[in-house]
């Protein structure tokens, strides 16, 4: 188990030592220079210089990538070129908003797609196993921002139940702060559980083929009992991996959502910021989220071993 | 044959039909403005109505099909081209460097925020079709090379694969000759779930404007642009959003038709 | 009253008749073995007395259970019935046990579902019933899970999960077929001891002949769905009636005449040969750890010779055959095939390699289901340096067709179109096509039916005859080994223990091991009729 | 209620309005937080700020301020004639970052006379001195404040700075202590909304009181029709031009030019990308401003004659170009129709959709472009026509020695006449397609009084806002 972990994590570090070249290199041949976005229009030739100075863009790319990656190991991702505040301020701020909510999505996308996945599985084949393949089949179809288009339409300038975006911030109370994500994390939340349903649901008939149920029902479990103490933990293991999955995506697919719902999250963040040519924000908040995402793989990997002692034990 | 498959196989070709026949026929020219007809709902001169500019909406459904495919398909053509004579390799040489190298360089493209990336590629390459068929390839590069790897591996395990490797071939030999036709349904089936995810991956950049360019129509900017529309033309969303909702719908069931019909064993990832 | 009646049951899945007019019965303290053909409906008449039938299933006819009508009881009504009246044993014990959950949950579950006691209460039932199947709680504590014990130990478990509440009948299908000989031994043992013991009645379902002639009282003997001859095991097995009875006991112990072996002339040479496999580390920066697979074996395989090599599973057996061919390089010694080494820096040699081919064991898996059959059979070709093309390679195709007992034209065919018995004809058929000095059967009859077995090692010795083989028989199976081979060898945990004339070490066994290995396994009583 | 949410689409980079140009900042804080000497109100008039009075010397080159009494900011420091200076001389020195030197780019001198008293000298005389002392980017700051004054800024205005949530809005309170008038408001929220939609929904939802510039103005009739709501079109300084690269062949020819200016029809445009708003103008001059002399008749809607210029400039069969076109949706969808335009007459124009920062790398800056469409938001910016190196390479010695004369000018009339003159000149040089004046489209609630109509500059002024009992 240690040794498993170990490796995981030696591998999670090679990973993101690489991916902080890749993005740096990406970002690097970005065409618009950052002072002069500044600047505008008008700007002259010293003052451009002296902010270039003043903004650390007037070292050579090695020594940028060091200065930066340095930094970050030092708990300091540099200074916003043009909010000129602290990005790991800035991060840690608009984080706040981006992890509730992919939390969010991801509990209710977990909440619905249990109980459905299972309730298909347990009728396959039935009318109510067809309606809800054939609905989650919908669900994957739909574009989560045309879903999101579609719910600000009816939900907050029709009906008006919500508002239709902006963050109430925490300070209000978790109230305040739930219902302004509420809309957002459904957009999210629904097409994942479409997937995570269908994801349960074969999991599950796949168990359902396996020799130990057959042994539990011979032990004068009913389908129920035998479904629900010997199917769902062991349908959890692929189970799990899509959760990993939609976990990264929610964290770092969110930024069109949070458009269009204006949620000052990290995806708005990396968006303005490329607009804006604010390398710095890009840098640090993509490699933020190669971090979130590889340590979510990891948590995942980990949390196998609690679900399968199998893999606890392979030393 | 299923009902997914038949299904599925009817709205499939439904769209592509539609596609192919934009080359030669579209009710009105796709980008031909006319402002003073703008913004008309469904009727009988222009069946979908008309966009902002006065635009025919049927015609720009069927062009903007067109783009969709192409940029879809290309980039699941370079995601299984590179893909799976990776997972080829790394199959055959199960454990080796080789192998190490190629799964390892996959958990790194797995870890980027595909969207993110994708976003930055054509933010720093620039908007358009080719940069949003590189931006989504990549990303099915490692799904193609994990699922053949995975596929390939069971089979190295087969005994068939023994008794040619007894015959004396090797192992480029064995990939192509036992290995990969044995893979290829299941890279048909991913296949045609990539296909409609790369559909949904297009209609997303190009809703953020980095994907197709104007006057390209593209379902995703005909999203983007009937945005603030929605509230007075309601067509202007639904209808493109419907284009995207029925093909990745009919290619989806295509695919899980074809799955359950070419080989109910495989399983085929979806994430 | 018997505890269990069944009556005329007939069953169809999906409209297939699968069961016509099955009748048996079983007392307590009665033991009755259900033998027959795989396919011949034995686990689906178990399975009808549990009621998990296949969706799908149309039952007629009548299974009463100690007084309860079975077929048409309520579904809530069986779960009373099963685990604690009844009890089961299935086949495949890697499979069996809930990998997530501890073996003790897993026994006491079957208490506490039947509500039969407190949890305290029914966790020292459960260490009883434990210790009673031989793993004792201070060695095998109530949290290990089932990935931590051993094939045999796992059906253990099985078997205490289904005699926890001490059910009137127990149903135990094929549950040895998946150990190995001497396991094999002591379930059977154990099976035996909770008969008498607690005066269950055991529906035992096999396939294994003397396993069904050592233990059963009674013998149903089924075919097609049919129950085709039933008796005491002494009369039946004294008055076979029935041709089919007859035929299957004649099979499982069918001999064949091998051609007498020529003078010793050395073709296959191994030398202190030694395979490790590198384990994974169990810590960052410790020595990687070898599993040794085969460990400094020798010994010389003579042209013309028939050689064979026993052992229980993961021996090392395969290890070895693999090493023989070439297809992997091995730490030391070395292996010479007509004063060649098969292995030459550390490249396979092509040239020896020509000279081999093997036969594998699973009929199903050894081909590329994508391939004709023409296709398949000639891929040896591919050593050749001048294959025969056109008409010549036609010709080829027919005569090892016809020679396996197939006909030329079925060259078009796919594999899926083949039985098992086919198959592994067509398996031979492709291993003979390069004429090769040397065969390598692994466990090339372990996967078929007894009569297709007979079917194929008659088949080996008219090809002995024919083509004057040289092979390596490699087989868990000692009475196949016994009958096919001039001489054996025996290996324990990688290493040759004892080799030597088949007959003189089937009579007389020198090492311990052999001893253990040949009285495992059970004897069929001498019929008497005269072996084919 | 005494407080109000105000949305704008661009959230400011930082609160410094004196090194930086975007607009967002002075949208924010000017006169709010920060104040000038002088300064405009809502119908572009330039009136008395911190300064009570001037005097203007004889020859036009000294002018003497007198400061308000009993200033002071909001840190509690007084403001005085040494904050003037130290302003004025921070905004002129060498390693200045202030985007907008050129408005200073006169002064000689900044002498303290006493503390409420400050005399500047500039070179030669300016008419446009008190004009460009009301800039935001000439307001007064503190020394003493001037080290936070990115995140933290200090004015003298009638609101202090309270809270910036990043991404999404910055808050202000009434400053007590105000020198002038008490406003009506005690708080007032800036929010960020860039997105279109985002807007309609938040204006829907009345998630905010008032919008100040509103990105779609396809959903203003939505809004007129609401009894909820007030609709405020007004006139901003932003001349929306097809920007032509004068240099790049074939647009080196002013009949290409011309051509082009005939291939575009500009009420279809305004109708099109605009839904109706915006004035149509004939060269780059606002059309509010008296001195406008309306020149569209030269460049009408005719694309017979676009095709006959083309062909007797050599290209009878068009020829192919490029359309770079920033993110605002006057550019993006007016790009499309002009595209769809010239295509008309035969000039096919790819459309390459760019960010703000890679359109001033490559276009702005790089030159590197035929054609774009951009909004010059500056008010009176009809002297980059007299910069050869300006993007748009309109290199004319005639033109630029008008915008000389005029500089030196300070008689009304005659600088009307001038300015005439240059507006005919650079139309009948087509140096670019004049488009229209982009519109400012306010959204607010019913209730919400005091708004500016027009946008003289990017200024929210909330010291005019009230709500209606
Ligand atoms: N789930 C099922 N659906 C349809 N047919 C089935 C199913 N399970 C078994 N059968 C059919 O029922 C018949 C009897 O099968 P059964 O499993 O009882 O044979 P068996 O005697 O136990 O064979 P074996 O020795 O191989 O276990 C076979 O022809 C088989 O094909
Ligand atoms: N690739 C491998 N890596 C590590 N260990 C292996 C590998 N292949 C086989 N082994 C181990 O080597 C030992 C011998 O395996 P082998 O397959 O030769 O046994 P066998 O005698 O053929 O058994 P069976 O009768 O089950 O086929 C086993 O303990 C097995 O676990
Ligand atoms: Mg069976
Ligand atoms: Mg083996
Ligand atoms: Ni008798």
């Amino acid at each position: 188990m240690l040794r498993y972990a170990l490796k995981r994590l030696i591998s999670l570090a090679l990973s993101l030592a690489v991916a902080s070249v890749v993005i740096f290199a990406v970002i690097e041949v970005a065409p618009g220079d950052p002072a002069s976005f500044m600047l505008g229009v008008n700007a002259q030739p010293e003052t451009l210089a002296a902010l270039r100075a003043e903004l650390g863009l007037d070292v050579s790319r090695p020594q940028r990538y060091l200065n930066w990656v340095s930094g970050m190991l030092a708990g300091d991702f540099g200074t916003s070129y043009t909010y000129r505040t602290p990005v790991a301020q800035m991060v840690a701020d608009r984080l706040w908003v981006s992890l509730p909510l992919a939390l969010y999505a991801l509990t209710l996308s977990t909440l619905i797609a249990f109980p459905v996945g299972i309730y298909a599985a347990a009728r396959r084949g039935k009318p109510g196993d067809l309606a809800v393949m054939g609905a989650t089949q919908l669900g994957i179809a739909v574009p989560n921002f045309w879903f999101a288009m579609m719910l600000v339409l009816i939900f907050a300038i029709n009906l008006r139940w919500f508002n239709a975006g902006g963050f109430a911030g925490w300070d209000n109370g978790l109230w305040a702060g739930l219902h302004s994500l509420t809309l957002p994390a459904i957009a999210l939340a629904l097409p994942q559980a479409a997937i995570l349903a269908r994801v349960m649901r074969s999991a599950l008939l796949d168990i359902l083929g396996e020799d130990f149920m057959r042994t539990a029902r011979a032990k004068g479990l009913s389908r129920r009992q035998a479904l629900w103490r010997h199917g769902v933990r062991n349908a959890l293991i692929p189970v799990l991996t899509i959760i990993g999955l939609q976990f990264s995506f929610l964290l770092a697919g969110s930024i069109i959502i949070e458009q269009v719902f204006y949620l000052p999250g990290l995806g708005r963040l990396v968006f303005q910021a490329i607009s804006a040519r604010d390398l710095i924000v890009v840098e640090s908040v993509v490699m933020l989220l190669v971090f979130a995402v590889i340590t979510v793989n990891f948590l995942v990997d980990l949390a196998y071993a609690a679900v399968d002692p199998r893999l606890r034990s392979r030393t | 044959m299923s009902r997914a498959l038949i299904l599925g196989a009817a709205l499939s070709s439904v769209v592509v039909l539609m596609a192919l026949l934009s080359f030669v026929w579209t009710p009105y020219d796709h980008a031909a403005l006319n402002i003073p007809e703008k913004l008309q709902p469904p009727n009988a001169q222009h069946w979908f109505g008309t966009d902002h500019f006065g635009r025919d909406m049927f015609s720009m459904i069927m062009v903007g099909a067109r783009t969709s495919i192409a940029v879809a398909l290309v980039a699941v053509g370079i995601g299984m081209a590179l893909g799976a004579p990776l997972g080829l390799a790394a199959a055959a040489r199960k454990g080796s460097w080789l192998d190490e190298l190629i799964m390892r360089g996959n958990d790194l493209v797995f870890a980027f925020p595909s969207l993110v990336i994708a976003i930055l590629i054509t933010a720093v390459f620039g908007p358009g079709a080719v940069n949003a068929i590189i931006a989504i390839g990549i990303f099915n590069i490692p799904v193609f090379a994990r699922i053949t790897r995975g596929a390939a591996l069971s089979l190295w395990e087969r005994e068939f694969i023994l008794a040619a490797r007894v015959a004396g071939k090797g192992a480029a030999r064995i990939s192509a000759e036992h290995i990969l036709p044995n893979v290829a349904n299941l890279l048909i089936v991913q296949g045609t779930i990539q296909f409609s995810l790369g559909i949904l991956a297009e209609a997303g950049l190009s809703y953020v404007g980095l994907g197709a360019q104007p006057p390209t129509p593209s379902w995703g900017r005909m999203l983007a642009d009937a945005q603030t529309m929605v509230s007075f033309a309601p067509h202007l969303a639904l209808i493109p959003g419907l284009a995207i909702i029925v093909t990745v719908l009919g290619l989806n069931l295509l695919g899980d038709g074809l799955r359950d019909w070419l080989d109910p064993r495989i399983r085929v990832a979806r994430a | 009253m018997s505890l269990l009646e069944i009556h005329n049951l007939s069953l169809s899945i999906h409209g297939a008749p699968v069961l016509d007019h099955v009748s048996l019965s079983i007392d307590p303290g009665q033991i009755v073995a259900v033998t027959g053909e795989s396919g011949s409906g034995k686990s689906m008449t178990a399975l009808a007395v549990m009621q998990l039938l296949p969706a799908g299933t149309v039952a007629t006819g009548s299974v009463r259970l100690d007084g309860h009508a079975v077929l048409n009881s309520p579904e809530d009504e069986m779960c009373r019935l099963r685990g604690a009246a009844v009890g089961m044993v299935f086949q495949e014990p890697m499979t069996a046990l809930n990998p997530v959950k501890t073996i003790g949950d897993q026994v006491m579950e079957t208490i506490l579902i039947h509500k039969a006691m407190p949890r305290d209460a029914a966790r020292t039932r459960a260490q009883e019933v434990l210790t009673r199947v031989g793993l004792p709680p201070d060695r095998f504590p109530l949290s290990r899970y089932p990935h931590e014990l051993s094939g045999g130990q796992r059906q253990r478990v099985v078997i205490a999960m289904a005699i926890a509440l001490r059910p009137r009948l127990l149903i135990a299908d094929e549950p040895t077929t998946a150990l190995d000989v001497t396991t094999q031994a002591q379930i059977l043992d154990l099976l035996k001891g909770l008969v008498t013991e607690y005066g269950m009645g055991l529906l035992m379902i096999t396939h294994d002949l003397a396993v069904v002639a050592d233990m059963a009282d009674r013998i149903v003997v089924m075919q097609k769905g049919r129950v085709v001859e039933t008796g005491a095991t002494d009369h039946l097995l004294r008055h076979m009636q029935h041709p089919y009875t007859r035929m299957l006991f004649q099979a499982s112990g069918h001999r064949v005449a091998l051609p007498a072996p020529p003078a010793p002339a050395p073709l296959l040479e191994v030398r202190n040969v030694v395979r490790d496999y590198r384990l994974p580390r169990t810590r960052l920066f410790e020595k990687p750890v070898h599993h040794r697979a085969v460990d400094h074996v020798s010994f010389t395989l003579n042209r013309s010779e028939r050689l064979g090599l026993v052992g229980e599973s993961g021996c090392g057996k395969s290890t070895l055959t693999r090493a023989i061919l070439g297809l992997e390089e091995v730490q030391r010694g070395q292996i010479l095939l007509d004063g060649q080494p098969v292995f030459t820096g550390h490249k396979p040699n092509l040239a020896v390699r020509r000279k081999m081919q093997v036969v594998f064991q699973d009929p199903f898996g050894s081909f590329n289901p994508r391939h004709r059959v023409a296709r398949l059979i000639t891929e040896p070709f591919h050593l050749l340096e001048a294959p025969p093309t056109g008409s010549e390679r036609q010709h080829r195709i027919a005569e090892m067709l016809t020679a396996v007992g197939l006909s030329p034209d079925d060259a078009g065919k796919y594999i899926h179109e083949f039985s098992g018995g086919q198959r592994q004809r067509i398996a031979i058929a492709r291993a003979l096509m390069i004429r090769p000095e040397l065969i390598l059967f692994d466990e090339a009859v372990s996967a078929l039916d007894v009569s297709v077995r007979a079917q194929i090692l008659d088949l080996l010795a008219e090809l002995c005859a024919a083509y004057d083989l040289t092979y390596l028989f490699i087989s868990h199976d000692l009475s196949v080994v016994r009958t096919i081979t001039d001489r054996v060898m025996v290996m324990q945990s990688g290493k040759i223990v004892e080799q030597g004339e088949t007959e003189r070490v089937f009579a007389d066994p020198q090492h311990p091991y052999t001893q253990t290995l040949i009285q495992a396994v059970p004897k069929l009583p001498e019929i008497g009729q005269g072996a084919a | 209620r005494s407080d109000i949410t105000i949305a704008m689409q661009l959230e400011p980079p930082h609160l410094d309005p004196t090194s930086a140009a975007a607009q967002a900042i002075d949208s924010v804080v000017y006169t709010n937080v920060f104040e000038g000497l002088t300064r405009f109100m809502g119908d572009g008039s330039v009136v008395p700020g911190l300064a009570e009075s001037w005097e203007i010397s004889e020859d036009g080159t000294v002018y003497t301020f007198t400061l308000h009494d009993g200033v002071t900011f909001h840190d509690g420091t007084t403001m005085d004639a040494e904050d003037v200076k130290f302003s004025l001389d921070r905004a002129t020195a060498e390693d200045s970052a202030n985007a907008q030197k050129a408005l200073f780019a006169g002064i000689e001198s900044v002498e303290v006379v006493d503390p409420l008293t400050v005399r500047i000298t500039l070179a030669e005389p300016n008419g446009n001195f008190l004009f460009n002392l009301a800039w935001g980017d000439a307001v007064i700051v503190a020394p003493e404040s001037i080290e936070g004054i990115k995140t933290n800024p200090v004015g003298t205005g009638a609101y202090k700075f309270a809270e910036w949530v990043q991404g999404d809005r910055i808050t202000l309170e009434r400053n007590p202590d105000y020198w002038g008038d008490q406003p009506a408001l005690e708080q007032a929220t800036f929010k960020f909304i860039s997105d279109p939609t985002a807007a309609f929904a938040a204006m829907m939802a009345e998630d905010v009181d008032v919008f100040d510039n509103f990105p779609a103005p396809e959903n203003l009739p939505q809004f007129e029709a609401d009894p909820r709501f007030q609709v405020l079109v007004g006139s901003t300084e932003g001349e929306t031009i097809l920007a032509t690269n004068n240099k790049k062949p074939p647009f080196d020819d002013v009949r290409v030019r011309q051509a082009l200016a005939h291939a575009i029809d500009r009420q279809a445009i305004i109708d099109g990308a605009m839904f109706g708003y915006g004035t149509p103008i004939g060269t780059h001059f606002a059309p509010h401003n008296p001195a406008y002399v309306d020149l569209t008749g030269l460049s009408a809607h005719d694309p017979d004659k676009a095709r006959a210029l083309l062909a007797e400039a050599g290209f009878a069969d068009g020829f192919e170009t490029t359309l770079h076109l920033p993110p605002p949706s006057y550019a993006r969808r007016g790009g499309e129709i002009v595209a769809a335009q010239l295509a008309e007459v035969g000039i096919k124009a790819e459309i390459i959709n760019v960010e703000w920062a890679q359109w001033l790398e490559t276009v702005f800056k790089g030159k590197n472009f035929a054609l774009t469409i951009v909004s010059h938001t500056e008010p009176m910016d009809i002297g980059i026509y007299a910069r050869p190196d300006y993007y748009f390479q309109y290199d004319n010695p005639d033109f630029q020695a008008l915008m000389a004369t005029l500089n030196a000018t300070t008689d009304p009339d005659e600088r009307t006449r001038l300015l005439g003159e240059a507006q005919r000149m650079i139309a009948e040089d087509y140096v670019n397609g004049y488009l229209f004046q982009l519109a400012k489209l306010g959204v607010a609630k019913a209730g919400v009084q005091g708004l500016w109509e027009n946008a003289p500059t990017a200024a929210i002024d909330l010291t005019a806002i009230s709500w209606a009992d």
